[in-house]
C-alpha cells in the first residue's frame, strides 16, 4: 500500500506525460494534439511539485510564528511550477491562435491532410 | 495506423521504463532539499517576505519571473500578430449578426455588472498581498482577466480599448525591468532588492516585491484580457 | 565595468517600450530594435577584452551564486552574445524596409524579444533560467514564423510549435529530474555534484535534455520542423533562425554534454549523429527547387558539420565547431537576406526564377555568391578556414573511425557544392525572363548584406580576429573544472 | 619580397582593372594589358633566383604560409604569365561585344594570379588556397558565355571540387602526421614514412591533380569546358590551367616524395610509376582518336589537350632523367601550341560569328593568311614535325621509352602521334582549305592585337624547335632540384651520350631538301591559279551552300572506330549522378509532412538514446 502511496504522484505525472505523447503520436486532430501538449505540460508540473514535496510538512509561508523552518517543503519547485504554468498557458494560447489560422486556410483540422509542406 | 499505434506503445513502454528507473533514484516525499535550505532559513531576513515562494519567485529567482512575464507578453503579442488580418473583416461581418445572436441574458448582464468590481478588487488583493499569503501577480492577474472575460460574456458587442491595454502592458513591463535596472544602479546587481525591507508580515514590507507584483498583476491581467479579446476575433 | 546583465535588461526594456513609442509615432518603432541591438553589440564588444582576461560572473539580485540566478559571461557566452547581437543588428536594419506587412509593431517587438531569448540562453548560468529563455526564443519564433499568416506560414508554425513544445517539455522534464537528483539549479553546482548520482539513471535525464535541445539544434531525426519553418518565415526571420536560433540549440547540447554531465561516452555517438544530419541535409537540399527550402536544408547540413566537430571533443574540434558556427551564421544570414530580397523582387521562390538576376541586382547577387562560396568552403572566405579546421581536428585525433567520418563529410561537401554552384550559375549565366522592372535593392537592404559579405571575407583572410576568442571558448567548454571554479569560487 | 610583389601586383591588378572598368572601357583594356605585362616582366626578372619567404601565419593552426621560387616554379610561372599576357592581348578585340567585360578581365587576371600563387607557394596550405581560388575562378570563367557553357562549368567545378577535396584529405593528413606543410620539411620527413602511407598520399594527390590534368577517367569535364569557354580562356585552360595538374604531379612525385621512395612503391610491374605510365598511355590513345571524330573545332582541340597531357604523364611516369625532362619540356611545348591553336579558333570564331563546326567552314586561307600560318605552325607543333618544338619533347619521350624497354608504351605513344596527324589535318583542312562558303566571302583578317599573340607563339614554336637548349637548361636545373641526375644538353639538342639530337643538322638537311623541292617545283609546269569561288563540278554549277568533300571527313573511319571510342567514363559519371539523384529523392521522403510522424521521430530518438544506453552501456 505504501508503495502505491509513494508512487501515486509519480505514476500520475508520468502517466500524464505518456498519455500526452500517445495523443501526439496517434491522434490526427490538431486540437487534440494541442490538448496532448497540455497533458505533457500538466504532467511535468505535477512532477515538479512531487519532487519538491516532503512528507508531513507544510507550505513555506511563515505567516504565523508557529511554523518551524525545518518543517516546510521545498519552495523552489513551487516557484518553478508557477513559471512553467505561465509558459504552458502562453504556448497554449499561441497554439490555438495558429490552429485557428490553419483551419481558415485548410478548412480542416486533420493533420494528415495538412501536408502542404513536405520533402 | 495500426502499426503506428503499436510502435508508439512500444516506444512509450520503453520511456515508461526509463521514467521508473529515474524515479527510483528520486524517492518521493523524502527531504531532498539542498539549496532551498538557505531560502527557508534566511528568506525572511533577507527579503522581508514571509511567503518564501514569493521571495524565491521575485528575489532569488526574479530573473525567471522577468522571463516568464516576457513569455506571456510574447504570447499576447504573437497572438495579436497571428490573428491580425481577419479582425477588420470580421468586425464588419459580425455587426449585423451580433444583434440577433449575441445578446446575453439580463441575469448575466446584471450579475456581471455587480461582480466585476468585486472581482477586480479580489484580484488586486491577491497581487498586493503576494508576499504575505499564497498568491501573487500571476494569480491576481488571472483573476482580473476572469473579470474581463465575464464582461465579454455579458456584453459581447463592446470591446476594451486595445491601445490603453497595450500601454498598461508595456508600462508595467517597463516598471519590472526598470526596477531591475535601478537595482543595478543602486546596489550593483540587476533586480536586487534595494528598497527597505520593512517589518515582515506587514503590508509595506519586502522591498521591491510588492511593487513588482503589482506591475505583474496589471500586466498579466491585461495581457490575458487582450488574449481573450484577440481570440474572440475583435479588438481594434 | 559594464555589467553584462545590461545585455539582457536593455533590449528587454526597449522591447517593452515599443508600444509606447508607437503612441508617439508609428515610424519610430522600427528603429528601436536597431538602437537596442546596436547598444548590445557595443557593450559586448567592450566586454570581450575583460572577459578574455577573467570571466565575469554576475548574480541577479545580489546573492552568492548557488542561491540565485547568475549570468556566467565566459568567452563562449560573450562570443555567441556578440554574434547574436551583431547579426540581430544587421537583420534589424534589413527589416526596416523589408517588413511591410502589418502589424509591423508586433514584428519588431517579437524580433527583439527573440534576440533577448537567444542572448539569455548563452549567458545564463542557471538551468531553469536557460529553459525560460529558451521558451522566450521558441515562442517568439513560433509567432514570427506565422507572421505572414499565409497557408504555408501557419502550417509551418503549427508543426514547429508542436515539435518545439514537445522539446521544451523534455527540457523541463530534464530540469525537474536534475533538481530531484541534486536539489539545485545552478549549472556549475550541478556539474560539481554530477558524480554523486548513478550515471546510468542520470543518463535518462541527459537523454531528455539532449532531445529537447536537439530539436532546436536540428539534429537529424529531430529536424523536421526546420525546412518548413525556415522556408515559410519572413526572410529576415529565416536569417535569424538559421543564423542564430539553431546555434543556441547547439549551445544547449554542448553545455549539457560537456559542462554539466561530462558525458564523454556519448560524444562518438553525437559525432555520428552530426554526420548523419550532414548527409541527409545535403541530400535533401540537392533536390530542392525552392530557394529558401534549399537554404534551410543546407542549414541542416551545416549544423550536422558543427555537431560532428563538437563530437570530436578535442580542443581543436570544439574550436573548429565554434568557428563553423560563426562562419555559418554569417554566411547563412547573408544568404537568407539576399535571397529574401531577390524573392521579393521576383515574386517567386523557385530557383529558376532567379535566372539572370546577376545583371539586374549585381550587388545582392555578388553577396549571395560570396555567401555560398563560403558555405562550400572555398578560400579566401571564412567557411574555408572553419572547414579546414574541422577536417584537421578530425584527422588529428588519429582514430580510423574519425578518418572515415571526415571522408564521408567531404563527400557531402561535393553534394553541397553541386547545388550552390548551380544557383550561382543561375544568377549570372542564365537568361532570365521578365526582368525588365527589377532593380537593385535599396540601402537598408544592401547595408547589412554588404557588411556580412565583408565580414566573411575579412574573417576568411584574417581569421586571427576571432580565433583567440574561439580558443578561449573551446577551453571553457572542455575544462569544466574551470567553469565550476568561476561560479562557485575555488577550483 | 619579390614574390610577394608578383602576387600583390597580379591580385591587386585584377581588382584595379575591374574598378577602372567602371569608369572607362578603354582604360580598363589598357590597364589589363599593362598588368599582365608587368607580371611577365616581374616573373622574368626573377629568373635564376632562389627565394623563400613567409608571408602570412595562422597561429591558431600553428601554420605559416610561405612562398618560394626555384627552377620548377619559375618555369611554370613564366608559362603562366606569358600565356596569360598573350590571351589578355588576344581578348582585347575578341571580347569587345560580350556582356560583362570588366568581370571577364577581372576573372582572367584573377585566375592567372591564382596560378602564379600555386606555382610560387612553398607549403601545401597556400598551394591549396590558391588552387581553390583558381578553381572557382575558372568555373566562373567557363560559365561566362551562358547557354551550354553553364552545364560545362558545373561539370568542371563538381569534378574539380571532388579532386581538390581528395587533395585536402591528403594535405590535412600530412599535417596531422608531421605537423608541417612545408614542401622542404615534408620532403625529408616523408623519407621514413611507410610505403602504404605514401601510396595513399599519392593516390589522393593523383586524383586531385588528375582531375586538373585530365588523365583518363578523370578527363570528362575537359572537352565540354574547353569547347564552351571563350577562346582566349580556352587557350589559358589548355595551355596552363590544365597543366597545373602537371605541376602538382612533379611537385608531389619528385620534389616531395622523391625518386628513391617512388621506386619502392609496389612489386614488379605493379608499381606506381608503371601504372601511371599506362594511365598516361591510355590517356594518349583514346582521347586522340576521339578527337578524330569531332566536328567542333574547339572540341577537337580539347581532346588533343587531353591526349597531349598523356604524353607528359607518360614522360614523367618513366622516371628517368630523360623522361622527366621530356615530360616537362612537352608541357611548355604544348602550352605554346595549344594556346596558339585556340587563338586560331578564336580568330576564326571572331570573324565568322562564332562558327566552330568544321563542316561549315572552309577555304579561309586567302581571307585570313596570318591565321592560317599560325594554324599551320600550331598543328606542326602539335604533331611534332621536326624543327618545331614538340619534335624535341616527343623525341625525348620516345627515346626514353625505347631505352627503358617499354615497347608497348612506346607503341601507344606512336599510335597517338598518328591519330594526332590525322585529326589535326582535318582541323587545318576543314577550316582553311577547300571551298570557301558563300557567306564567308567578306571575311577579313583579324585585327593586329589578335595577330600579335599568334605570331609570337608561332615564332616560339620555331624557336624552341631549333633551339631546345633554352628551355632544357631550366629543365636540367629543375631536375637537379629533384635530385635526379640532370640532363646534359646543348643549345641545339642532346649530346652524344644519350643519343645524338642536333637540330642544326636537321635544319640544314631540311633546308637543303626544301631548296631542292622548291627548285623541282619551280622548274616543273606551272599550275593555273583559279579563283576560290570559281568552282565547277564537271561543268555543272555548284549548288549554293556546301559543296565540300571534307564534310564528314573521316566518315569511313567513324564507322570502324567510332563504337570503341564512346566515352564510357562520362556515361558512368552521368549514371552515377542520376542514381544518386534518385536516391536523394528517396531520402527526402523522410520528411513526410505529417506531424504525427515527426513526433514519432522525436520519441524514437529519445528511446533510442535511452535504449542504447541501457542496452549496451554506451
Amino acid at each position: 500500500m505504501s508503495l502505491i502511496y509513494n508512487w501515486m504522484y509519480y505514476i500520475a505525472s508520468g502517466g500524464l506525460i505518456l498519455i500526452g505523447m500517445y495523443i501526439i503520436l496517434v491522434k490526427t486532430n490538431l486540437i487534440k494534439i494541442i490538448i496532448g501538449l497540455n497533458f505533457i505540460d500538466t504532467g511535468v508540473n505535477i512532477l515538479l511539485v512531487c519532487i519538491g514535496y516532503v512528507k508531513g510538512r507544510t507550505a513555506p509561508i511563515f505567516s504565523t510564528s508557529r511554523i518551524n523552518p525545518t518543517n516546510v517543503v521545498d519552495p523552489v519547485p513551487q516557484a518553478l511550477v508557477l513559471t512553467a504554468i505561465v509558459i504552458g498557458v502562453a504556448v497554449l494560447a499561441l497554439a490555438l491562435s495558429i490552429a485557428i489560422k490553419v483551419y481558415e486556410h485548410n478548412k480542416t483540422l486533420n493533420v494528415t491532410k495538412i501536408r502542404g509542406l513536405k520533402w | 495506423m495500426r502499426t503506428r499505434k503499436i510502435i508508439s506503445i512500444i516506444i512509450l513502454l520503453i520511456l515508461a521504463g526509463g521514467f521508473i528507473l529515474t524515479f527510483s533514484q528520486i524517492p518521493f516525499g523524502k527531504d531532498k532539499i539542498n539549496v532551498a535550505h538557505y531560502y527557508i532559513s534566511k528568506g525572511i531576513e533577507e527579503t522581508g517576505a514571509v511567503n518564501i515562494v514569493t521571495s524565491v519567485v521575485l528575489n532569488y529567482r526574479g530573473f525567471d519571473t522577468l522571463g516568464e512575464v516576457t513569455v506571456l507578453f510574447i504570447a499576447a503579442i504573437g497572438l495579436g500578430a497571428v490573428l491580425f488580418t481577419e479582425k477588420r473583416v470580421q468586425k464588419h461581418a459580425s455587426k449585423s449578426k451580433d444583434d440577433k445572436t449575441k445578446k446575453a441574458s439580463l441575469i448575466l448582464r446584471t450579475g456581471s455588472n455587480l461582480l466585476f468590481p468585486l472581482i477586480l478588487l479580489f484580484g488586486a488583493y491577491i497581487f498586493v498581498h503576494g508576499h504575505l499569503t499564497p498568491g501573487g501577480g500571476f494569480q491576481g492577474g488571472a483573476v482580473i482577466a476572469s473579470g474581463f472575460l465575464l464582461m465579454y460574456l455579458a456584453f459581447p458587442k463592446q470591446s476594451i480599448n486595445k491601445k490603453s491595454l497595450s500601454v498598461v502592458e508595456s508600462l508595467s513591463g517597463l516598471i519590472f525591468v526598470g526596477i531591475g535596472l535601478f537595482g543595478l544602479i543602486f546596489s550593483g546587481y540587476f533586480l536586487s532588492n534595494f528598497l527597505p525591507k520593512g517589518i515582515p508580515n506587514t503590508l509595506f514590507s519586502a522591498g521591491i516585491i510588492p511593487i513588482i507584483y503589482i506591475a505583474v498583476g496589471f500586466k498579466v491581467g491585461f495581457e490575458l484580457t487582450s488574449v481573450i479579446d484577440d481570440l474572440l476575433g475583435r479588438g481594434k | 565595468m559594464v555589467n553584462p546583465s545590461l545585455l539582457i535588461g536593455l533590449p528587454l526594456a526597449f522591447a517593452f517600450s515599443i508600444p509606447l513609442f508607437g503612441l508617439i509615432s508609428k515610424k519610430i518603432e522600427k528603429y528601436i530594435p536597431i538602437i537596442a541591438l546596436f547598444i548590445n553589440m557595443v557593450i559586448s564588444f567592450m566586454l570581450i577584452p575583460q572577459i578574455l582576461k577573467k570571466p565575469i560572473v554576475v548574480s541577479i539580485g545580489g546573492w552568492s551564486p548557488p542561491f540565485c540566478i547568475n549570468l556566467v559571461v565566459g568567452p563562449l557566452g560573450i562570443l555567441l552574445a556578440t554574434l547574436i547581437s551583431g547579426i540581430g543588428f544587421l537583420v534589424s536594419i534589413y527589416a526596416v524596409s523589408y517588413i511591410k506587412e502589418e502589424p509591423t509593431e508586433k514584428y519588431h517587438i517579437l524580433f527583439l524579444l527573440l534576440m533577448v531569448g537567444a542572448i539569455g540562453i548563452v549567458l545564463t548560468g542557471d538551468i531553469f533560467n536557460l529553459f525560460v529563455f529558451f521558451e522566450i526564443l521558441c515562442i517568439s519564433s513560433y509567432a514570427l514564423v506565422a507572421y505572414y499568416k499565409d497557408k504555408e506560414g501557419t502550417e509551418a508554425a503549427m508543426k514547429y510549435l508542436i515539435q518545439g513544445s514537445v522539446g521544451s517539455s523534455f527540457i523541463l522534464i530534464g530540469v525537474a529530474l536534475l533538481y530531484g537528483f541534486f536539489g539545485t539549479l545552478n549549472m556549475a553546482d550541478i556539474a560539481s555534484r554530477i558524480t554523486s548520482a548513478n550515471p546510468t539513471y542520470l543518463f535518462i535525464t541527459l537523454a531528455f535534455l539532449i532531445t529537447g535541445f536537439g530539436i532546436e539544434a536540428a539534429i537529424f531525426p529531430l529536424n523536421a520542423w526546420l525546412p518548413d519553418a525556415h522556408s515559410s518565415a519572413p526572410s529576415s526571420i529565416s536569417a535569424i533562425l538559421s543564423g542564430i536560433a539553431i546555434k543556441t540549440g547547439v549551445y544547449g547540447v554542448a553545455r549539457m554534454v560537456y559542462t554539466i554531465f561530462n558525458a564523454n561516452s556519448i560524444l562518438l555517438f553525437i559525432a555520428f549523429l552530426g554526420l548523419l544530419t550532414l548527409l541527409i541535409g545535403e541530400m535533401c537540399a540537392f533536390r530542392q527547387d525552392d530557394i529558401k527550402r534549399l537554404l534551410a536544408y543546407s542549414s541542416i547540413g551545416q549544423i550536422g558539420l558543427i555537431i560532428f566537430a563538437l563530437g570530436i571533443a578535442t580542443s581543436l574540434g570544439v574550436f573548429a565547431s565554434l568557428f563553423q558556427i560563426v562562419s555559418h551564421a554569417l554566411a547563412k544570414a547573408l544568404l537568407f537576406l539576399a535571397a529574401g530580397y531577390m524573392i521579393y523582387r521576383v515574386g517567386s521562390k523557385s530557383i529558376a526564377s532567379l535566372n539572370g538576376l546577376g545583371k539586374k541586382m549585381p550587388l545582392t547577387s555578388f553577396a549571395f555568391t560570396i555567401g555560398s562560396f563560403s558555405l562550400i568552403g572555398l578560400p579566401p572566405f571564412a567557411g574555408f578556414v572553419s572547414k579546414l579546421s574541422i577536417v584537421y581536428a578530425a584527422m588529428q585525433v588519429k582514430k580510423p573511425v574519425f578518418l572515415a567520418f571526415i571522408a564521408i563529410a567531404l563527400i557531402a561537401t561535393i553534394i553541397e557544392a553541386g547545388y550552390f554552384f548551380k544557383i550561382v550559375q543561375n544568377l549570372y549565366f542564365k537568361e532570365g525572363k521578365n526582368l525588365d522592372k527589377i532593380t537593385e535593392s535599396s540601402g537598408y537592404i544592401l547595408i547589412p548584406i554588404a557588411i556580412l559579405a565583408i565580414l566573411i571575407i575579412v574573417i576568411g583572410v584574417h581569421p586571427q580576429f576571432i580565433t583567440g576568442l574561439l580558443k578561449a571558448s573551446a577551453r571553457e567548454l572542455l575544462e569544466r573544472a574551470g567553469y565550476i571554479g568561476w561560479v562557485l569560487g575555488g577550483t | 619580397m619579390q614574390l610577394i610583389t608578383i602576387l600583390v601586383v597580379s591580385f591587386l591588378g585584377a581588382g584595379i582593372v575591374y574598378l577602372t572598368g567602371k569608369f572607362s572601357g578603354r582604360v580598363r583594356d589598357i590597364s589589363a594589358v599593362l598588368v599582365s605585362l608587368a607580371v611577365v616582366i616581374l616573373v622574368g626578372l626573377a629568373y635564376n633566383q632562389k627565394i623563400y619567404t613567409n608571408f602570412y601565419s595562422l597561429p591558431f593552426l600553428n601554420l605559416s604560409l610561405s612562398l618560394r621560387l626555384n627552377y620548377l616554379s619559375w618555369f611554370f610561372a613564366i608559362i603562366v604569365a606569358g600565356i596569360g599576357f598573350l590571351s589578355i592581348l588576344f581578348s582585347l578585340e575578341y571580347i569587345k561585344d560580350y556582356q560583362g567585360v570588366g568581370f571577364y578581365y577581372f576573372m582572367m587576371l584573377f585566375v592567372n594570379a591564382g596560378m602564379l600563387g600555386i606555382v610560387l607557394s612553398a607549403d601545401f596550405l597556400s598551394f591549396y588556397i590558391f588552387w581553390e581560388m583558381m578553381s572557382w575562378g575558372t568555373y566562373l570563367l567557363i560559365s561566362y558565355k551562358g547557354g551550354k557553357a553553364v552545364a560545362a562549368g558545373l561539370k568542371y567545378i563538381i569534378m574539380s571540387v571532388a579532386g581538390s577535396l581528395a587533395m585536402l584529405f591528403a594535405i590535412v593528413s600530412l599535417y596531422a602526421s608531421y605537423g608541417t606543410l612545408k614542401f622542404s620539411s615534408l620532403a625529408s620527413l616523408l623519407q621514413i614514412a611507410s610505403p602504404g602511407y605514401i601510396l595513399f598520399l599519392l593516390l589522393m594527390f593523383v586524383v586531385g591533380f588528375g582531375v586538373k590534368n585530365a588523365i583518363w577517367t578523370l578527363h570528362t569535364w575537359l572537352p565540354d569546358a574547353h569547347a564552351e569557354a571563350v577562346s582566349p580562356f580556352s587557350a589559358v585552360l589548355t595551355g596552363v590551367l590544365v597543366r597545373m595538374g602537371m605541376y602538382g604531379f612533379l611537385l608531389i612525385m619528385y620534389s616531395i616524395v622523391g625518386l628513391s621512395l617512388l621506386h619502392k612503391l609496389g612489386y614488379g610491374l605493379l608499381n606506381f610509376n608503371y601504372i601511371l605510365c599506362w594511365i598516361g598511355a591510355i590517356t594518349i590513345v583514346i582521347p586522340t582518336f576521339t578527337a578524330l571524330l569531332q566536328n567542333d573545332s574547339k572540341r577537337l582541340l580539347a581532346w588533343h589537350g587531353i591526349g597531349q597531357g598523356g604524353y607528359m604523364v607518360l614522360g614523367i611516369g618513366v622516371a628517368t632523367s630523360l623522361g622527366i625532362a621530356g615530360g616537362i619540356l612537352h608541357t611548355l611545348n604544348y602550352a605554346v601550341c595549344g594556346a596558339l591553336l585556340f587563338f586560331v579558333v578564336g580568330a576564326i570564331e571572331h570573324r565568322t560569328g562564332g562558327v566552330r563546326d568544321l563542316n561549315e567552314l572552309g577555304g579561309l586561307i586567302k581571307r585570313m593568311p596570318v591565321t592560317f600560318i599560325a594554324g599551320l605552325a600550331g598543328i606542326s607543333g602539335l604533331i611534332g614535325v621536326p624543327l618545331t618544338n614538340s619534335f624535341v619533347s616527343k623525341w625525348m619521350i620516345y627515346k626514353t621509352l625505347i631505352m627503358e624497354n617499354y615497347p608497348f608504351l612506346a607503341f601507344a605513344a606512336f599510335i597517338g602521334t598518328w591519330g594526332t596527324i590525322l585529326s589535326v589535318y582535318k582541323f587545318l583542312h576543314n577550316i582553311f582549305l577547300g571551298q570557301l562558303p558563300e557567306k564567308y566571302k567578306d571575311v577579313k583578317e583579324v585585327p593586329l592585337t589578335m595577330q600579335i599573340p599568334m605570331i609570337l607563339l608561332s615564332l616560339a614554336i620555331i624557336l624552341f624547335g631549333i633551339l631546345p637548349g633554352i628551355p632544357l637548361k631550366v629543365i636540367s636545373g629543375i631536375e637537379k632540384s629533384f635530385g635526379v641526375e640532370p640532363l646534359s644538353t646543348t643549345m641545339f639538342g642532346m649530346p652524344k651520350e644519350i643519343g645524338e639530337l642536333n637540330l642544326i643538322n636537321i635544319l640544314a638537311v631540311l633546308l637543303v631538301a626544301g631548296i631542292v623541292v622548291y627548285l623541282i617545283f619551280s622548274l616543273s609546269a606551272k599550275s593555273r591559279r583559279v579563283n576560290q569561288d570559281d568552282n565547277y563540278a564537271a561543268g555543272l554549277f555548284v549548288p549554293r551552300g556546301k559543296y565540300q568533300y571534307s564534310a564528314r571527313f573521316y566518315d569511313q573511319a567513324y564507322r570502324i572506330i567510332g563504337p570503341y571510342l564512346h566515352d564510357v567514363v562520362d556515361d558512368f559519371y552521368y549514371w552515377l549522378v542520376g542514381k544518386s539523384k534518385s536516391s536523394f529523392q528517396i531520402v527526402r521522403q523522410i520528411y513526410t509532412g505529417n506531424i504525427n510522424t515527426y513526433a514519432l521521430y522525436i520519441l524514437l530518438f529519445l528511446t533510442l538514446l535511452i535504449f542504447v544506453k541501457l542496452g549496451w552501456g554506451l
